[in-house]
């Protein structure tokens, strides 16, 4: 038989004050691993594919000729899957997340084309 | 653990064999389903960790008795198997006539001839 | 002066989400992101909600649910997509029974991404949906 | 005669965090009847394995559900590391059993939460969820995902966790064991939570059995059944005793509950304790073939994992029976006769989750 | 005075009419005028009386008094019959020694007792004329298009209207009689007369339950009439006096008080107080012009009427006490076992017997204020009650039905009929209406005579009065679609015409209870006590009259709400909610398994705590041990 | 005119009082919940912003209760405020109550038509204890008008120590908090969506929240009846008391769970039966 049980951790609240991170006032620190999105260093892509095959969500996009690699941000789950299977190495995970927005975005990052 | 217990029986043998394993005192864990190549139910009993199935491996058009009178909670499984692969299971108790998950396609799983 | 984005109240639907995000929207809800700072109220009734948070695809049987949840919000309204599920319907878009993302069937405001969305982008959809409903309200006044 | 009064329960409802409906009819407001509809969250996720290859479903069986996400993904890898008779290396095994048992305190707590709310109690669910939060926290930082890992592979697992963080997780399980303390105590102890929990949804020994009732939900009813006494993972190197009550009732199933994440938390350290060095991924060469059921001991009891492969990359089939199903029956039994207001804990004391339950 | 004996007679000479004349439009015709000259009548007789009161000593009473006495004769002889036709002994043996008391009395010991004044109209008594002649009289004109319906929807009742009629008019004149009467032997004919009219109007139908009742409604009252009897030996042999007044003027020793005890014991039986109520409950198979005016308006009040007369008597007294705790208990008992009723008419029974209680209490508590709230409680009851019971009636030949729960549609099947069911509940538990002024006026009454514990009773008993009003009321503002295609009859003039003016009625007692209390309470308490009575409303009047006057201004609003909007602005309207699966038109959900399922809404019943089971058996067991500890007190002080 | 400018400042800043009360309330809840809580003026913000949002309605008429209910509840905070007749008060106020769940029913939606009956069965519980404690204030004081409750030399509650409790346990109804907050919780999620308030939206529904603001100052008016007497001490008292009833009120709420009607009920007329009738009677013992 014990009421109003909960007080203590109540006034221990009280006393420690709010545990509120002040996100959006106080930007958040994201840890390293944190998959938040897709990055590409687009002068090392060959363009192979590999990762547009393997991307279970279908969110990437090549274009071979005009040596455009897309990424539909709204489709991308962070599995991080391309990254592994890519040969090159050159996806990362960043770990900063895409912001939230009012339509689909759609991220081309294009390589120079001189470059190759 | 990587032994796998399977005992293949015919569709008519499945209460028969179903009420053997009740009165030893095992549980139904779960009915599965594959629909490839015909229907194979898998039946999959536990007793005290002892890990059992049932294989029944028949066609679509065959029908197959539900076990619900035996193992009354097999009615969740039976439905499911029935709206999803299209099986024809008969004399289910607590029968929701393919209104289970209410999908608007039928029986998904089940091989479709060509279209 | 517009009040709207003083007291965006949500309601929170659950279409076809793998809870992933689901729990995110109530987590964001909590000490540690508490959005009742910006007002924000989870009513659980379309009556009284400003913004409909989708997590997840929707499928048959759900359509018609947020359809008719839709329907019964007051203007100005909003509606935010939580979740790579409910903006394009992400890994499951190819499942039979998955019709796809929110924007199939009611006009999507805020496309939160992420799988799960975190309680973070979450607060950032809601105040860009703020700034949506007063524009809307505005909208409303004009006409 | 007299008139009863038919409401629609869900599949929108503050209560339900997630769509299930129920046709309820009451009398006064006694349940008189209740006749449960499903489907509103069903995808059809096991008819993937047709559009995606066996190592991409990976991540969808991750997706089946966000709480118990992670033991999903691992119970298919070990299936099909089954067929494909992978050794995965010890490392890897010790380190999905953190992984997993850290999901179960995340699972609980959230659960704790919940049930809080339901009854009213918004502070306690505030609470809960705080401590819950540093839970997730841990996952992020070892693995990147607050709630979807995606670190689970066939062959052992993609991240491992540095040192410094095991050290981090046990100093932040041990603080967090202190507050725990503090909150659940109220569950177990304070007497309005009593009221709404104790002798509610009564499940008898004999009738979870009859209904086929798994986890914490036979636990409470005196079964003495937890899949991880069977030594799958790294269990078969650590000590514990599957916890159980007798009483089948919503408090015993809080007191399961509760027992389990102190458990876990004592798992954990000895996961980090006895933690192998090596390896923590095998490479994997060809495509499986054959079939396996695998079983493991989720938050919500046992899970089912069948997977039968052809050889190809595409699986014949892949189906998971998740504790939530099986617990249904038992949940239309405890929903006869009950209050209206005990709806939303009897709902809620199955623990369940749909997303799992409709796949 | 022949103002006075037309008013007894007239009703009397009508009912003759009715009964003979069995031409459908000629009765009707007679009915109508009659209850017209009936209300007439009543009126004139309370102005003209209303100043100064009448006492009058009716010469020759021997005559009237052997009249009286052959009627008795042939009363009793005929009710021994029935009893011992239908085996019910009790009854007859009740009935028998009762005339065997009656005859002994009359030709043995009623020599030499004067009788000074027959008959007094003062102000009660005017109060009771106007409940009786006004709403009797408005009854009686529905009970002509009700009639008329009921036998469309019972077919299989016999038709015997003017047996019906007669009958009513019949017990308007015996219950003039009854209140005008200060002769006790008149009165306790008039009594009987009343009984027996009950009797008949009980067993109107002829089912096997309607007879079981009338029999079960006459044994009790007959047992009440015994009562009645006995007291009048008693007081005649010992004090030899025949006139209520002189007994109430009388101190109260034992044997008066034991008089004025079997007095109230007959008046608690008339007033259906337990353990004597079950007749009240059973008399509801009546048709319900007969509940409206026996049942719940007039005839029971009759009881109440006594025990008023009878207050300087009771207060302090050992009889006082045990009636009022009697009362208390009824009230309270009553009071929640209202709750778990389903069946309107039941629960009208059941808050009038509860009402009735409080009037009991309030009447035996016998302090100034008190009485006053016991007055008005009689006068807003009637006039609340009987509406309801009007409407209801009504309601049960429109929807065919009186399940409470079926009045959902009755706001869109016949609004006129819900706004007057609204008023009449509104009446009963709702600020300003009398009802709830007279509660106060009980409870500062009850606390300054330091009765706590009816103070307790009350509280409890009006919060479960708040619950049974409160979700019928519910019910009638509720938005229910009837079935489509369902045919409602719609109301008689004969039946709107009573009814709205009752509902007129209700609404303009609340204003008029201030000057109800200056010019007939106060002086009537002013005489009774000697004393000038204090104005229990308090020095605040002025402000409560326009409090008054703004929330039935506010009240007015309420039928605002239905008032066709179409000239504002439209609002969107959507479908409500039902958890997302509203099928559209608000009566269905789309259900499990994909099916469409009508949502239903019904109210609450807590059989399992407020059933009538358990409570009257528990009720009724206190009340008989109550009544047994009075007379067993009263022959200790008597022995004494 | 003085009596006209008072009910002007009645009527005005009684729900500014309400309201800000309960934006401390939700302020003070969400830091004994850990959380930081929205700014203190929220209330206000929540309501301005129903004012400016569309209305929607089921039936013409649903709407229509809630804005006789308010009314009434403005009449009920006169009365009070102006020291009126303490009966009378809560006649009004149970008149208000009873045109909220009217709306409730009339809208004839199951989880209104649900919170209408729980509604109802709250006044049922709390009713008798309403009706002792003004039963208790003028047994003591010998009026039923407050303005003369207050002003007698004693505080009342020096009598009536049992009926404060009894008030303070019923009080919580009134406020709608946990334990008794059956019919309509304000934040946490329940059985019943939002009970009598679920088909409410834009302007009726703000004035719901106004009729609440007011309904917690008459709550907390009748704490401080209590309290008051001629001094001014006790004035300043009572207003302390009132807060810390309030504050009370607010920790309950945060530690408890939501009872079940049967509890709620029996716990309601049980404790008022006994700490009513016992203050009662030890009252008429001493002959007061
Ligand atoms: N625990 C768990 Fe699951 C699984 N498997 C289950 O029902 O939560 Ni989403
Ligand atoms: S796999 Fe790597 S290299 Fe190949 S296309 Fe993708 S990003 Fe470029
Ligand atoms: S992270 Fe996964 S979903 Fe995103 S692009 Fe890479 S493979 Fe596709
Ligand atoms: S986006 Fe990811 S986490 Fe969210 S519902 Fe979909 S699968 Fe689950």
């Amino acid at each position: 038989m014990s009421i109003l049980s909960m007080t203590k951790t109540l006034f221990k609240s009280i006393v420690h004050g709010p545990y509120t991170e002040n996100y959006p006032a106080k930007p958040r620190e994201n840890y390293e691993r944190t998959r938040g999105s897709i990055e590409n260093d687009i002068e090392d892509c060959i363009f192979c594919g590999m990762c547009t095959r393997q991307c279970p969500t279908g969110a990437l996009e090549i274009d071979k000729g005009e040596k455009r690699w897309s990424i539909e941000r709204m489709q991308c789950i962070q599995c991080g899957y391309c990254v592994n299977v890519c040969p090159k190495k050159c996806l990362h995970m960043r770990n900063q997340y895409t912001a939230p927005d009012t339509e689909k975005v759609k991220d081309d990052y294009v390589a120079r084309i001189s470059d190759h | 653990m990587d032994e796998q217990k399977i005992k293949e029986i015919s569709p008519d043998e499945i209460l028969i064999e179903t009420v053997d394993l009740h009165s030893a005192g095992y549980r139904l864990v779960a009915i599965s389903c594959t629909g490839k190549d015909g229907v194979e139910l898998s039946y999959s009993f536990d007793k005290d960790y002892d890990f059992i199935h049932l294989r029944v491996n028949m066609d679509y058009d065959t029908e197959i008795e539900s076990i619900t009178p035996i193992y009354g909670y097999a009615f969740l499984y039976e439905n499911e198997i029935k709206e999803l692969f299209g099986v024809k299971i008969k004399n289910i108790i607590a029968d929701f006539h393919d209104k289970l998950y209410r999908i608007s396609e039928e029986a998904p799983f089940k091989e479709k001839e060509e279209e | 002066m517009s009040f709207n984005k003083k007291s965006p109240w949500i309601l929170h639907y659950d279409a076809t989400s793998c809870n992933g995000c689901d729990i995110e929207v109530l987590a964001s809800l909590t000490p540690l992101y508490d959005v009742e700072r910006f007002g924000v109220v989870n009513t659980g009734d379309p009556r009284h909600a400003d913004i409909l948070l989708i997590t997840g695809s929707v499928n048959g049987q759900s359509i018609p649910v947020i359809k008719q949840l839709y329907e019964q919000m007051p203007d100005p309204k909003a509606v935010v997509a939580v979740g790579i599920c409910a903006t394009s319907g992400g890994i499951f878009a190819d499942c039979y029974n998955v019709e796809g993302g929110v924007d199939k069937v009611l006009p999507v405001d805020v496309y939160v991404p992420g799988c799960a969305a975190r309680p973070q982008s979450i607060i950032d959809g809601i105040l860009k949906a703020c700034d949506i409903l007063e524009e809307k309200q505005k909208a409303l006044k004009g006409r | 005669m007299g008139k009863r009064t038919v409401v629609p329960f869900g599949p929108q409802h503050p209560v339900l965090p997630e769509p299930i409906h129920l046709d309820l009819v009451l009398e006064d407001e006694k349940v008189i009847e209740a006749i449960p509809q499903i489907g509103y969250v069903h995808r059809g996720l096991e008819k993937l394995v047709d559009k995606k290859d066996f190592k991409q479903f990976t991540y969808v069986s991750e997706r089946i559900c966000g709480i118990c996400s992670f033991m999903h993904g691992a119970g298919y890898c070990m299936s099909v590391e089954s067929i494909m008779g992978i050794e995965v290396p010890e490392r890897a095994v010790f380190l999905r059993t953190i992984w997993a048992e850290l999901s179960r305190i995340h699972s609980h707590l959230l659960w704790l939460g919940l049930t809080a709310d339901a009854f009213g109690f918004e502070s306690l669910f505030m609470h809960t969820w705080r401590l819950r939060e540093q839970v997730l926290d841990l996952f992020e930082q070892t693995t990147g995902g607050r709630l979807i890992f995606s670190v689970c592979d066939i062959g052992g697992v993609r991240k491992d966790i540095t040192p410094e963080m095991l050290d981090k997780i046990v100093s932040v399980v041990t603080n967090m064991d202190k507050e725990l303390r503090d909150v659940t105590s109220v569950f177990l102890n304070d007497s309005t939570v009593k009221h709404r929990t104790v002798g509610i949804g009564l499940l008898s020994k004999e009738k979870a059995l009859e209904l086929g009732a798994v986890g914490p939900m036979a636990k409470a009813s005196g079964i003495r059944r937890d899949m991880r006494t069977q030594g799958y993972c790294a269990y078969k190197y650590l000590e514990f005793e599957p916890i159980t009550a007798e009483e089948g009732d919503s408090y015993a199933r809080m007191q399961v509950r509760i027992g389990e994440i102190f458990q876990a938390i004592d798992l954990i350290k000895q996961c980090i304790e006895k933690l192998p060095e090596g390896d923590i991924i095998t490479k994997i060469k060809g495509n499986p073939k054959g079939e396996h059921f695998t079983r493991v001991e989720q938050p919500r009891g046992e899970a089912l994992y069948y997977v039968k492969a052809n050889g190809t990359k595409f699986l014949d089939r892949f189906r998971v029976r998740t504790p939530t199903f099986a617990n249904v029956p038992a949940l239309l039994e405890i929903l006869k006769d009950c209050d209206l207001a005990d709806v939303p804990i009897l709902i809620l004391t199955i623990d369940p989750c749909i997303s799992c339950t409709e796949r | 005075m022949s103002l006075i004996m037309l008013l007894i007679l007239f009703p009397f000479i009508t009912s003759v009419l009715v009964y003979v004349i069995r031409e459908e439009h000629t009765r009707n015709a007679i009915m109508r005028i009659g209850a017209a000259i009936t209300a007439v009548l009543t009126l004139a007789a309370a102005f003209r009386f209303f100043g100064a009161g009448l006492r009058v000593s009716v010469g020759g009473t021997e005559v009237i008094d052997i009249c009286i006495l052959i009627v008795e004769v042939c009363l009793a002889a005929y009710i021994i019959m029935t009893g011992i036709r239908e085996r019910k002994y009790l009854l007859s043996f009740f009935s028998a020694i009762q005339i065997v008391l009656i005859l002994w009395f009359e030709f043995t010991q009623k020599k030499g007792i004067e009788t000074g004044t027959d008959i007094i109209v003062d102000k009660l008594s005017s109060v009771m004329i106007l409940i009786v002649g006004i709403i009797g009289s408005l009854i009686c004109l529905y009970a002509v298009g009700y009639m008329k319906s009921y036998h469309v929807h019972h077919s299989e009742v016999k038709e015997r209207k003017s047996f019906f009629f007669a009958v009513l008019f019949l017990f308007l004149s015996a219950m003039f009689g009854l209140v005008l009467s200060n002769n006790l032997m008149w009165m306790y004919f008039c009594w009987e007369i009343t009984t027996f009219c009950s009797y008949l109007l009980i067993g109107y139908t002829r089912t096997e339950e309607a007879k079981n009742n009338s029999l079960r409604a006459l044994t009790i009252n007959v047992g009440g009439g015994l009562a009645f009897a006995g007291a009048i030996v008693i007081v005649g042999t010992n004090f030899h006096i025949m006139e209520l007044s002189a007994l109430t003027a009388k101190r109260p020793v034992p044997l008066v008080l034991a008089a004025v005890f079997l007095l109230c014991v007959a008046a608690l039986t008339k007033s259906a107080q337990l353990p004597f109520s079950s007749w009240l409950l059973g008399a509801m198979v009546a048709p319900t012009p007969s509940s409206a005016l026996l049942h719940s308006a007039t005839m029971v009040k009759a009881g109440v009427y006594l025990i008023i007369r009878l207050a300087p008597l009771l207060g302090e007294t050992v009889a006082g006490r045990i009636i009022t705790l009697v009362g208390a208990v009824t009230f309270l008992a009553c009071s929640l076992m209202a709750i778990s009723q389903r069946d309107a008419k039941k629960v009208l029974a059941y808050s009038t017997i509860a009402n009735l209680g409080l009037i009991v209490i309030c009447a035996s508590v016998g302090t100034r204020e008190s009485i006053w709230a016991a007055i008005l409680l009689v006068i807003f009851h009637a006039v609340s009650k009987s509406l309801l019971f009007l409407s209801v009636g009504s309601i049960e030949n429109e929807l065919g039905s009186r399940n409470v729960e079926n009045m959902d549609i009755l706001m869109d099947v016949s609004r006129k009929l819900a706004v007057c069911m609204i008023i009449g509940i509104s009446g009963m538990f709702l600020a300003p209406f009398g009802m709830l002024i007279s509660k106060w006026v009980a409870m500062k009454s009850f606390i300054d005579s330091k009765n706590i514990l009816i103070v307790v009773i009350l509280a409890y008993g009006s919060a479960a009065t708040l619950f049974y009003w409160g979700k019928w009321l519910g019910k009638l503002v509720s938005n229910g679609h009837p079935k489509k295609g369902e045919q409602h009859p719609g109301l008689h003039l004969d039946e709107k015409i009573p009814i709205i003016i009752q509902a007129v009625i209700v609404l303009l007692s609340c204003v008029a209870y201030p000057v109800i209390s200056k010019y007939v309470l106060i002086p009537y308490l002013q005489d009774t006590f000697g004393v000038a009575a204090v104005i229990p409303i308090g020095a605040g009047d002025q402000t409560l009259m326009i409090l008054m006057v703004v929330m039935i201004s506010l009240l007015i609003l309420v039928p605002l709400g239905y008032a066709p909007t179409s000239f504002l602005k439209k609002r969107r309207t959507t479908p409500i909610y039902m958890a997302g699966e509203n099928s559209g038109d608000n009566k269905n959900f789309v259900g499990s398994g994909g099916v469409k399922r009508k949502s239903e809404m019904s109210n609450w019943y807590m059989e399992g705590i407020f059933g009538s089971k358990r409570i009257g058996f528990w009720s009724n067991i206190i009340s008989i041990v109550l009544l047994c500890a009075g007379v067993i007190l009263l022959i200790g002080r008597w022995a004494s | 005119m003085m009596l006209a400018v008072k009910i002007l400042l009645i009527i005005i800043f009684t729900p500014l009082a309400g309201g800000l009360l309960t934006g401390f309330d939700r302020k003070i809840s969400a830091r004994l919940q850990g959380r930081q809580g929205p700014p203190v003026l929220q209330p206000f913000y929540d309501v301005l912003k129903l004012l400016q949002k569309e209305t929607i309605e089921v039936n013409p008429s649903h709407r229509f209760y809630v804005y006789v209910s308010l009314m009434f509840i403005i009449l009920t905070a006169l009365i009070m405020l102006t020291g009126g007749d303490i009966l009378l008060t809560i006649f009004v106020l149970t008149l208000g109550s009873i045109f909220f769940l009217l709306g409730g029913y009339a809208s004839q939606s199951p989880y209104s038509v649900l919170g209408a009956e729980r509604e109802l069965l709250q006044m049922m519980a709390y009713e008798p204890m309403m009706f002792m404690t003004a039963a208790g204030l003028y047994y003591v004081s010998n009026t039923f008008f407050i303005r003369d409750i207050v002003n007698r030399k004693m505080p009342a509650i020096i009598y009536l120590p049992a009926i404060f409790v009894g008030f303070v346990f019923i009080l919580t109804f009134k406020l709608r908090k946990s334990p008794f907050d059956l019919s309509l919780g304000h934040h946490a999620h329940q059985e019943l969506v939002q009970g009598i308030s679920t088909e409410y939206s834009g302007r009726s529904l703000a004035f719901i929240e106004i009729t609440h603001w007011y309904e917690t100052i008459i709550a907390l008016g009748f704490v401080y009846i209590f309290f008051a007497a001629d001094s001014i001490g006790t004035h300043i008292l009572a207003v302390i008391v009132c807060l810390i009833v309030y504050l009370f009120e607010i920790i309950l709420d945060n530690s408890t769970v939501r009872v079940k009607w049967q509890k709620a009920l029996s716990l309601a007329w049980l404790v008022s039966g006994v700490l009513g009738t016992a203050n009662l009677v030890v009252l008429s013992f001493f002959n007061f």
